[in-house]
């Protein structure tokens, strides 16, 4: 029952990783083009639903799947196929330890855990796992047989090492101020308050991680490995299709993995700031209230703004009709929830598990909210920050970050002995 | 459960540890490895060790043999220069040495009475017992794996870098 | 039932498959693997007595082992790529300078 | 004991000064002479003084010395004695190694630094009370070590020392730690004081196996270590390939450290079956003379001969632990008096090597001819720290070997007295061959003394570092080879507090 209970968790959050890469990638196109102020992929439609774009991730994945595999004959053949396999495998095996809410409480049985595994040594898991992703990397370059490969394998290899040891020295701070490893003991320790978050608790500590952060999983400004104007693509210029993809897919990943620890470490992690869980259960039927009333209100607004911009003719095709694909259900959606709050609204009341699902409900999208930020986050410097000269990195890295983050170790742990 | 679990990863081990000591190219030594520390680090987590599991791969698998990987692609030897196995003395005498070893080792466990495991404290192998132990009792043998790693940090540096 | 008895004894075989290692092989990278393997498989005597015993100085002693390998990691893969740049070769009996 | 709060630090840093001072000292260079113009002289000073008042502190603190074992550091009388044996070897090292490393291009201040941390992991294998700060400090000084091996990193011959050191090493390092793991698993710990309380309880025990398990592990991984046969096969080349300098402080202090553990190990550990045990000694002892001795007999190459010679030596120490069950006391003695003898006379022909090499790393005996005619104080140095080696009185050599022996003999190991001097007597062969080179060797058909011109070749540069070494290993072989009982007195008290205040 409990493996049961866990495989289904597990591919739930599979599949959630999974299905936020295309999402990425759009946002991703997207965010580029408007940076650089210009629309982005617009044009792949089915039936005129453009979807401001979206459909383009579904073609590229369509095309990726079905893309003839190239194996070049000069490649050491088990490393080459394994590399992209284990790229992926440990970009998304550290989800593992993620918790997504609060355990959920109903009656008498045992808590549910809102996450796959609550490890004792969670944050320590999060390092050690991701410590293994620059053999997906290195296997790729050394296999691929290479020179431009070799280099950006060799490259990214000492990149990681040496950004790895800041990482794990910039979140010390945040064991001594939680005394526990547990990431939902972190998540805990840091409460509603907002003030109480770690991202002003520890801000060198944030800093030193994100950096960190954007240098283990190869993006932009530290992309040295691939840099396109120096090493053509780097570890995986040999690869196509799927196995490209799923290098591709790594990367983005990486990045939600990323996200969601910086959202846990230094973000309070499920918490909604200033509303307490407490409060939320205390008022649960008054909280499901406004939750209901704000979504029909949203649809109704969303949708006749999307309503609004139908105009006949401007194509001559399809694609006019779009808004109204989506801009009439949600009017009428909206509408109906509405309605159904005037009739019942005073009726309501929740069963005795309800206000605990409702409470696991809401953090989950506020942790997802928070997650979703941050992947916006690492597109937005992806396209605003230039990229850095090697040697730059490296000295960054020891010179600058690992000082600091052994300097804020040392204040952190001075001001915990004081109090 | 349990014994599923020993014989699976004890076979693992053991199979991976063969096939890293007989592979030609370096680099598959290195993979297999790899593969045989992840089997360590679940045999640790049945013996109670979490903390000591997690460090396992993150200092072996995370660690020592990305350097090694990163070794072997730094010096670049190319599979033509790497010598086909022969065997030589050396290897009938280390086949015998390590059988020999084996049986010795093997014979002198097992005439030990059975000795099943008792029951633990729930947080045995934990983070915090074990943190508390090294900084109080054993701290002075911890500072002095710092003093150990300096000097590793210092020799590696005589020894790596081109120019001093 | 998964005794003491069977931790060491697959422990004493890795720790044999070490020595069968370095006694065999003349990769100098692979003999130093084969001592990581060596030092990997006390730490899981270490640990399974710590686990009969109920005490935690098993832990310990395996967190030194630990910070020992990579020590001599980082040491001897410098030595190996100093050899490497007077002498291009990974062979253990293609080094021998020195007659002995 | 338990909680770390509880320890008096100011004791604690008094105590551990002499092994702290060094280190202190190694950290302070690493720092500060990266922002040096003159730094090399500036390390060789800081080192050598921050060996000088470790020394003195060291003397002091012996002076003073209870049985207090603050965490897992045993300071006792023997201890210090070692810690101070340990920082006289470095001295004299240090005093040669500046003009050596200048000559060689490779004059560093992270020489300096290894050597000093190399004592203070000396310090730890001594002061150890505990098997894992034994280990950790043998760790602390065979990185040092293997790292100083290959310190001529252009050198293909020390870095191939280097990775011969290293590979053994570490292949030793495991084997060590499975004995100590044994040991563990049949004690429950692996404090030495413990231990030795508890061994001959355990042989008898249900853990019997295992400790016998660990016993043997430990002790191939100390063989390894210290060079005894049949685990000495490394030895050679290594010393060979080093730099000169390290060659003597791996010959001298790294031995003398080795022989620090294998006293404390045979008194925690071994003390429970004494007759096996002694067989298992005798063997090794035999072994490692004879192998060391006449291995010794064919070489050409005085750094080699030296190996070889210091093998035979190892046999040499080895013998008196066949006495130790009976007379333990003065087995301690007499082991630290023949390490500090050893040391002595190994530093000073290392030193009188030194003044021979010029950008070359061998010397061959037939470099050597003549030298007691061109420089007859380097060359009487020679002769006496050689005849000192082979033991023949009236040198400290001689003395060491018969207190060596006696403790044989009083205990009924006749037979092992008398291969001890029949290996001495083969001894006096090789180590005559250098003797009668520098007096006869080099001589024109006439016999007529050749002008130094006209040999030219050898060049000797003995600057005044070099030549202080050279005295003071000349003075004190000489003299306490005359008044022996003095020193013999220092040691005893050492050894006899310890080994009362444990019992």
């Amino acid at each position: 029952m409990d493996y049961t209970v866990a495989a289904l968790k597990t591919f739930l959050i599979f599949f959630v990783v999974i299905n936020i890469v295309p999402l990425l990638i759009w946002l991703e196109r997207k965010g580029a083009a408007y940076i650089q102020d210009r629309r982005g992929p617009n044009r792949a439609a089915i039936f005129g639903v453009r979807l401001g774009g979206l459909i383009h991730s579904l073609n590229d994945v369509v095309k990726l799947l079905f893309k003839e595999d190239i194996i070049p004959s000069h490649v050491n053949k088990p490393l080459f196929i394994l590399a992209p396999m284990i790229a992926m495998f440990v970009a998304t095996i550290t989800m593992a330890v993620i918790p997504f809410g609060d355990p959920v409480v109903i009656g008498s049985h045992a808590p549910f855990l809102l996450q796959v595994a609550d490890l004792n040594v969670g944050l320590l898991y999060v390092f050690a796992v991701s410590s293994l992703g620059v053999y997906g990397v290195m296997l790729a370059g050394w296999a691929a047989n290479n020179k431009y490969a070799l280099l950006g394998g060799l490259r990214s290899a000492a990149q990681m090492v040496s950004y790895e040891v800041s990482m794990g020295l910039s979140v010390v701070g945040i064991f001594l101020m939680a005394g526990s490893l547990r990431l939902s003991d972190i998540v805990n320790q840091q409460g509603a308050n907002l003030f109480h978050w770690n991202i002003f608790l520890q801000p060198v500590a944030f800093f030193i991680f994100l950096a960190a952060l954007f240098a283990e999983t190869n993006r932009l400004p530290f992309d040295l490995p691939e840099g396109e104007s120096e090493l053509v693509a780097g570890f995986h210029v040999e690869y196509s299709s799927m196995k490209f993809a799923l290098f591709f897919m790594a990367e983005y990943a990486h990045i939600i993995v990323g996200s969601c620890i910086i959202a846990t470490l230094f973000f309070g992690g499920w918490n909604i700031p200033f509303v307490s869980s407490e409060w939320i259960k205390m008022n649960a039927d008054l909280v499901l209230k406004i939750l209901w009333m704000g979504l029909g209100l949203f649809s109704v607004v969303g949708g006749s703004l999307l309503c609004r911009r139908f105009k006949k003719q401007r194509y001559g095709d399809l694609r006019d009709f779009e808004p109204l694909v989506f801009g009439v259900p949600g009017v009428l959606t909206g509408f109906g929830l509405l309605g159904l709050f005037a009739i019942f609204g005073n009726k309501v009341f929740l069963p005795e598990w309800g206000p605990s699902v409702l409470l696991a409900a809401i953090q989950i999208g506020v942790f997802l909210a928070k997650v979703l930020f941050f992947c916006f986050f690492f597109i937005w410097v992806r396209w605003t920050l230039p990229r850095f000269r090697y040697d730059q990195l490296m000295k960054l890295g020891w010179k600058i970050m690992l000082p600091l983050a052994l300097a804020n170790i040392l204040v952190t742990a001075w001001v915990a002995l004081v109090n | 459960m349990e014994s599923i679990i020993f014989y699976a990863f004890g076979g693992l081990a053991v199979v991976t540890a063969l096939l890293m000591v007989t592979r030609q190219n370096p680099i598959f030594s290195a993979v297999w490895l790899v593969v045989c520390f992840f089997a360590f680090a679940v045999l640790f987590l049945m013996l109670n060790a979490q903390f000591i599991a997690v460090l396992q791969i993150l200092l072996y698998a995370g660690a020592i043999m990305v350097l090694f990987i990163f070794v072997i692609m730094l010096l670049n030897v190319r599979e033509e220069e790497l010598k086909p196995k022969v065997l030589q003395f050396s290897g009938i005498l280390g086949g015998g040495a390590a059988i020999y070893l084996i049986i010795l080792f093997a014979l002198g466990v097992l005439k030990e009475k059975v000795a099943s495991f008792p029951i633990l404290p729930a947080d045995f192998g934990y983070v915090a017992p074990v943190g508390k132990l090294l900084f109080t009792k054993y701290l002075i043998p911890f500072e002095l794996t710092s003093v150990l790693l300096l000097v590793a940090i210092v020799g590696s540096v005589v020894m790596g870098k081109r120019k001093l | 039932m998964i005794t003491l008895h069977h931790y060491l004894v697959l422990a004493v075989i890795l720790f044999c498959i070490g020595v069968f290692g370095v006694i065999v092989r003349r990769n100098m990278l692979v003999i130093f693997m084969s001592i990581e393997l060596m030092l990997s498989s006390v730490n899981l005597v270490f640990l399974s007595f710590s686990r009969f015993l109920g005490s935690t100085d098993g832990q310990i002693w395996v967190f030194m082992v630990l910070t020992v390998a990579a020590a001599e990691a980082a040491v001897g893969l410098g030595i190996i790529v100093a050899l490497f740049r007077n002498k291009p070769t990974l062979y253990v009996d293609e080094v021998k300078e020195l007659k002995g | 004991m338990t909680n770390i709060m509880n320890i008096n630090w100011l004791q604690f840093a008094d105590l551990v000064s002499p092994l702290g001072i060094p280190l202190v000292a190694g950290f302070l260079m690493l720092l500060i002479t990266p922002f040096l113009k003159r730094h090399r002289r500036f390390s060789f000073f800081i080192s050598l003084a921050s060996c000088f008042i470790a020394l003195w502190l060291g003397l002091k603190n012996w002076a003073q010395a209870q049985e207090t074992v603050i965490g897992f550091l045993l300071f006792d009388k023997i201890s210090f004695f070692f810690v101070i044996l340990f920082l006289l070897a470095a001295i004299l090292v240090l005093l040669l190694a500046y003009h050596y490393l200048e000559t060689m291009g490779i004059n560093r201040p992270e020489f300096y630094a290894l050597i000093l941390f190399c004592v203070f992991g000396m310090g730890c294998m001594a002061a150890g009370s505990d098997l894992m700060v034994i280990f950790l400090g043998l760790e602390i000084m065979s990185v040092s070590l293997y790292v100083l091996a290959g310190f001529h990193r252009t050198n293909p011959f020390s870095i191939e020392a280097s990775l011969k050191y290293f590979l053994v090493g570490a292949f030793a390092s495991a084997f060590l730690l499975l004995g100590i793991a044994f040991i563990y698993g049949a004690s429950g710990t692996t404090d030495l004081v413990l231990l030795h309380q508890n061994a001959a309880a355990l042989a008898t025990g249900d853990a019997r196996l295992y400790l016998m398990l660990g016993l043997g592990l430990l002790g191939v991984g100390l063989g390894f270590k210290v060079a005894a046969v049949p685990f000495h096969f490394w030895a050679p080349d290594v010393y060979e390939g080093s730099p000169l300098v390290v060659t003597a402080w791996m010959a001298t202090a790294v031995k003398a450290a080795g022989f620090a553990v294998i006293l404390r190990a045979v008194w925690a550990l071994f003390q429970w079956e004494p007759t096996l045990f002694n067989k298992i000694i005798w063997m090794a002892a035999v072994l490692t003379m004879t192998v060391g001795n006449i291995s010794a007999l064919l070489q050409r190459n005085m750094k080699r001969m030296l190996a070889y010679s210091s093998i035979a030596h190892a046999g040499y120490a080895l013998i008196p632990f066949v006495a130790f069950h009976e007379q333990s006391n003065s087995v301690v003695a007499s082991v630290g008096f023949y390490l500090l003898a050893y040391i002595l006379m190994t530093i000073g022909a290392f030193a009188v090597l030194i003044t021979l090499t010029k950008e070359k790393e061998e010397v061959l005996i037939s470099d050597l001819s003549g030298l007691g005619y061109k420089k007859p104080f380097l060359g009487f140095a020679m002769t006496l720290f050689l005849i000192s080696l082979a033991g023949i009185p009236p040198t400290i050599g001689f003395f060491g070997k018969y207190f060596l022996f006696i403790q044989a003999i009083q205990t009924g190991y006749i037979w092992l007295a008398i291969i001890g001097v029949i290996n001495s007597v083969i001894s006096v062969y090789y180590y005559l061959g250098p003797v009668v080179a520098m007096y006869f060797g080099g001589l024109s058909p006439e016999g007529t003394v050749p002008s130094v011109d006209q040999k030219g070749a050898a060049p000797f540069c003995s600057p005044r570092a070099v030549l202080a070494v050279i005295w003071i290993a000349f003075l004190s072989v000489a003299l306490l080879g005359l008044f022996p009982s003095n020193l013999l007195d220092f040691i005893q008290i050492s050894a006899s507090s310890w080994l009362v205040a444990l019992n």
